[in-house]
């Protein structure tokens, strides 16, 4: 049997060691297809040939679940994400309202329209420092592409997810953003209309179980459900 | 087969205005650069549109502005010798030659006959590229007679070569207009390649068509020099007496013995020698003792005097009307009258090859 | 050699190979045909033609992508009526041929359709006297001397169409063997941080790929140009 | 009409005009002269060359932005040399408009370069045989011969700055009055469930302003193909 | 100035190999279509890199294989009328006719002087795209002419002009030759034209020189007909003597009179006649009677006959050597030797305003 995955792009480290065990342990094929939630989402929108869909935003589950595109009762909050401060390699820690005053530059996602841009201007607005940090922010197109940013050196500072770091050595965490200053992160799941089959639910449902989870663990996730 | 062309056309400084026939044989274009030659065929060809006019072959026609009749040029089936080469740059010559008589429909003429006459046998594996001035004009003269035309337009074909050459060529030209009875349409600046070639004339100026009618007509009347005063001249008809051994050739010009050197018609053909006026000694006793061995008897029909010091003779005699151009002086020197006896003194090496069509 | 690449990426190499040579070849004759038209043909609305061939180098390539899902995507109207003739882009193979095709179009025309406009009609009017049809003179007179522009374009368009990532990754997704082209791949890689040295490798495939392509076009220009000078 | 985009839209609009006119002026006298070299000189290493020019168009827009980062970044070594020129690209309008142009560059070269093959050197040689030299011939003779194929080119380039996003967003970010281009703001809005409408507005706008520059160019080109032939 | 060039240079199927000196005045490259004459003028522009050579005007080295030294064509300060008009094609023709001027030094020659004498006035404003072909080839010469060149290169410039045009265009080459003191390189196939400019001959034959000298020499030489048999004449020099009223003008040459249609030069002058073999006509006997003016006693020299039925008959008289064309017949019947007086009878208009030059 085969599945096609729709993943966010952030999961790929994550997944695809996932899957590798997954594959190994049962007779079925794992397609995995990562890009940007966005355009993942619409494209399931217009009919993309996938039987799983995990995203990083819940935006995009929504307006996909109102569209009645997703197998009802399957979507799961599947995992939670960090947003942390990052730095290049050797920077030492600090607190958030000096990190950012002194910043040069600050590299983040689209902060109106990529996720993690959006964690990031509501965590800094909700410390009442995104007005001195704004005509700071560079905006990459995604999470990764300000990741490379600070890595590369040419920003000083950087909005990213807790997994982001964990996982570019050439940068460091100088800061974690309270868990309070943003909504929840968390990369809902759901099988999608018309594709609900056993395998489906039987790898959506092992991916919630400790095998995954320490996976996933490993590369900094959160996982959320409990078995 | 005659072609008819009536056109109107209208272009920044220049409008053309033009209603001639070209009965069958080869009718030439005659006037000044920028009279509308290239124009006239090129309407003919199909290459440019009138603004009004109707153009046919023996009824089929070919465009009529009122009919809103226009075949396209692939269809009119004609052969063009442009004046500016235009060969295709990507074909070799040999693929150049052939590249119409692929479309023709019987493909008599052969490849090697027109390479031979052309002298371009050592061209065929170039490119046009590598081809001088007066190669190029003779590849693209191969190419429109290989495409086995019903009709023949050429525009100034001979103009980039040298004497020897066009004698070679000339005598095809004339076999096209006799054996293979296409209409051709011929544009030259050459006296001597009017003369030898054209049945009909059509001179035009500023694109007018000012004088048309047969060779022998336009080329003999003095108040017409389509050649300028130079190209005056008569045409005589005469019959093929004698091929004697010293290499010349007796005609008998209505009981008048002309010699000519060889010319390759048979005994008893007819052939149209040009006199030309400015090659015509006068005298009015029967002169003894000179070179010259064409010495026609007649009476002075008409002298038109000109501007300059020189005055046309017209003579009428028993072959037919000469031209003679002399000065005033020797005009009035030699008491010419109209009315008066009176020789014409040619010689022989005057009727030159060009000279001699077949009638 | 074979294990310096994983079957992936091999998969993908082939398939954007696949996917540029389809491309490049089906827009080909489209891509004449528009040139011919738009250098020699007068007809109304020929700015508005013209405009359309140039649109995906103007748009964003990701709203190429979601133009196509609009026309071509399952749901459209025009996407489900070419199912059921059994034609379907979307997340197929052959839908990154046609956005890759569609991407390269603008390119392929306007390198066309300056030989055409450089073709001196008079050789044309020369064929046609000697008795070839519109269609003879075209394929014997000016194909021939337009062959340095259709090389060119026909490059221009293979390359544009290895390179083509965001309206392919739009339309068709990024589905590895099906429609993971190595941009795509490229990309993913790029997704992962330290994944550069993997993205390095594909990169150097693709310019690879590319570079021959270029070469030959090339080395088949010049014998072209000596045949016609 | 003002309310109908916001003011950090007009903002968007004004900058990608900016960047692709800068683009296309900037590229245009390197562009010529590598067509130029292309098209009439032997060097060593010309195939070379002839690759760089294309490579823009095979790679995917991100790697050139990120290669360009490397290059051209604060921290490169070529990027710092010139900042103490005071030339400053990274996260600039400039760094824009250098993305832009690159990208650009090969779609400008190769329309170029066929106009210059298709310039027939016997006029250069009679120019020269007048008196004129090289440089002479070339403005004088060439150029004016050439400009259908360098306004095809610029329009090309035009265009395609235009579109640009990928180099752009990876070299020099998005940032709101600096560096935010149309494409930017357009891929921003597609990020958002139900932005497509808001989107549809700036394709609009960004396809209206191409628009208008590939007419003015079919225009330019009309009058001086009329005063060739 | 001398021109003096050395050539070798090898193409596909074409081997050129030449040396020879073009004096000051009009050099005449004459030779059958793909002989290499285009090739030649070519190197001497600088457009084509011979294999090996060396070209020199005054010692002014433009190209030496041996020493390296290749001069760029616009640092040889020529202007050159090439086979084809190769007109700007973005320019008009007033733009296309200073185009050189711009770059040249002196700027004497005056636009209005030159359009005047092409007719090309109405013009001006148009572009070549929309010029007839002897339109194009007179804008050519005009730009040439126009870019004060201190050698002027002509490939066979006037091949496309009717006679009238030619006829008003001849004039300035002379002047330019004997005013402008500029060596010429000229190419025709048209004899008359040799006859009228060349100073010096080369004739050119497969790659090769074959003759080269004075024009009077090379064109009075009977062995050499580089025009083929009817560019065959003699050269005579004679001084204006008198322009009478009815528009002729009297010569002497040696104490002969020789009348021809009035010429610009003035009285005292010394000119140039050219008396073509084929236009005089052999008496032992004084003629009289005849409409000929003319009249010359001499001694024959040499009669050579060729192949076919004429014979070059070489007169010796006073004025210097005549040569006339006539049948071996006539030759046999006049009983023409060596040593025999005879007489040779020209008509006035026989030496036509081309045959006229400067001496
Ligand atoms: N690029 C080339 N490659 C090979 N042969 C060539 C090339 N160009 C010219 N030739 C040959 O060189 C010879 C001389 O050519 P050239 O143009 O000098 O002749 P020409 O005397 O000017 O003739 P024409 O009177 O016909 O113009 C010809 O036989 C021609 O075929
Ligand atoms: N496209 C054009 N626009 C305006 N005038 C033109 C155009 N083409 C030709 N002419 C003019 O039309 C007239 C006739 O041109 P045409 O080419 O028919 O002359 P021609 O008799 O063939 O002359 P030539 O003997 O010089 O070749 C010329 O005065 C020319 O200037
Ligand atoms: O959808 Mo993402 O993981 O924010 O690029
Ligand atoms: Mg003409
Ligand atoms: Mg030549």
């Amino acid at each position: 049997a085969e599945l096609t995955i729709f993943a966010a792009a952030s999961l790929k480290t994550a997944l695809d060691e996932a899957a590798e065990v997954y594959q190994t342990e049962t007779a079925v094929n794992l397609r995995l297809s990562y890009a940007g939630s966005s355009a993942l989402a619409r494209q399931i929108s217009f009919g993309a040939p996938t039987d799983i869909f995990i995203s990083a935003n819940i935006g995009w589950m929504d307006h996909l679940e109102a569209e009645g595109l997703l197998v009802p009762d399957t979507r799961t909050d599947l995992l939670g994400n960090s947003l942390v401060l990052i730095a290049p390699k050797g920077q030492t820690a600090g607190d958030i309202p000096t990190l950012v005053q002194n910043a040069e530059r600050i590299a983040m996602a689209l902060v109106d329209a990529v996720p993690a841009g959006i964690y990031g201007k509501t965590a800094l607005t909700d410390l009442n420092l995104w007005e001195t940090a704004a005509p700071k922010v560079v905006q990459a197109d995604n999470v990764r592409a300000a990741l490379a940013l600070v890595a590369l050196g040419e920003a000083p500072l950087g909005v990213v997810y807790g997994t982001d770091a964990l996982a570019e050595p050439k940068v460091t965490i100088v800061a974690q953003f309270p868990p309070h200053s943003h909504t929840a992160i968390r990369y809902p799941a759901a099988l999608i209309d018309g594709r609900d089959t056993q395998e489906g639910r039987a790898f959506l449902t092992w991916l919630g179980q400790d095998a995954a989870k320490d996976i996933f663990s490993k590369h900094g996730f959160t996982p959320l459900r409990d078995e | 087969m005659t072609l008819q062309v009536r056109l109107k056309h209208q272009l920044r400084g220049f409008a053309l205005d033009v209603d001639f026939e070209a009965p069958q044989g080869l009718t030439v274009l005659f006037g000044r650069s920028g009279s509308g030659k290239t124009t006239i065929i090129n309407a003919v060809a199909g290459l440019m549109q009138p603004d009004a006019g109707r153009i046919s072959v023996d009824g089929r026609v070919l465009c009529d502005s009122t009919q809103g009749v226009r075949l396209p040029p692939h269809r009119r089936r004609l052969g063009y010798i442009f004046q500016e080469a235009r060969l295709f740059p990507h074909l070799t010559v040999g693929q150049n030659l052939l590249y119409g008589q692929f479309f023709a429909l019987k493909k008599r003429t052969r490849l090697p006959d027109v390479v031979d006459m052309l002298g371009i046998g050592a061209l065929l594996d170039r490119r046009p590229g590598a081809l001088s001035g007066g190669e190029k004009q003779r590849v693209a003269i191969g190419r429109a007679l290989l495409a086995e035309p019903e009709m023949l337009l050429a525009d100034e074909p001979l103009a980039a070569l040298d004497e020897a050459r066009k004698t070679e060529i000339l005598p095809y030209f004339e076999r096209l207009r006799d054996e293979a009875k296409l209409p051709i349409l011929y544009v030259t600046h050459a006296p001597a390649e009017v003369a030898r070639l054209a049945t009909t004339v059509v001179v035009l100026q500023n694109g007018r068509v000012v004088r048309q009618g047969s060779a022998a007509d336009v080329l003999s009347d003095p108040s017409v020099t389509p050649a300028g005063v130079r190209g005056a001249g008569a045409m005589l008809e005469a019959v093929v007496k004698a091929h004697h051994e010293d290499g010349l050739t007796e005609l008998n010009a209505a009981g008048i013995a002309l010699f000519l050197p060889r010319v390759p018609q048979g005994i008893g053909d007819t052939i149209r020698v040009r006199i030309a006026a400015s090659e015509v000694i006068l005298s009015r006793d029967r002169p003894e003792g000179l070179s010259a061995l064409n010495i026609l008897p007649g009476t002075v029909e008409a002298i038109r005097a000109g501007g300059g010091p020189g005055a046309i003779v017209s003579l009428r005699t028993p072959a037919g009307r000469i031209l003679a151009r002399v000065t005033r002086r020797s005009a009035q020197r030699l008491g010419l009258t109209q009315g008066i006896s009176c020789h014409a003194v040619v010689k022989t090496v005057s009727i030159a090859p060009q000279d001699v069509g077949r009638a | 050699m074979t294990d310096w690449l994983t079957p992936q990426e091999w998969q993908a190499v082939a398939l954007s190979l696949r996917v540029a040579v389809w491309a490049t070849l089906a827009a080909l004759p489209l891509g004449l045909l528009t040139a011919f038209a738009l250098a020699r043909w007068q007809f109304p609305g020929k700015q508005i033609v013209n405009g359309l061939v140039h649109l995906p180098l103007i748009l964003p390539p990701v709203v190429t992508g979601y133009l196509l899902l609009l026309t071509f995507g399952t749901r459209a109207p025009l996407g489900s009526f070419l199912a059921e003739l059994g034609i379907v882009f979307a997340f197929r193979w052959t839908g990154a041929a046609l956005a890759a095709g569609i991407m390269a179009f603008p390119l392929m025309v306007r390198a066309m359709r300056l030989s055409i406009e450089a073709v001196d009609p008079k050789l044309e009017q020369a064929a046609a006297t000697l008795g070839a049809s519109r269609t003879w003179v075209f394929a014997t007179v000016t194909l021939p001397l337009i062959l340095p522009g259709i090389l060119a374009g026909s490059v221009l368009a293979f390359a544009k169409a290895m390179g083509e990532f965001g309206a392919t990754i739009t339309f068709v997704s990024n589905i590895p063997g099906q429609t993971q082209t190595l941009p795509s791949a490229i990309y993913a890689f790029l997704q992962v941080p330290g994944g550069e040295g993997s993205a390095l490798r594909l990169v150097l495939v693709s310019v690879g790929v590319a570079m021959g392509a270029l070469l030959l076009s090339e080395w088949l220009a010049r014998r072209v140009a000596r045949r016609v000078s």
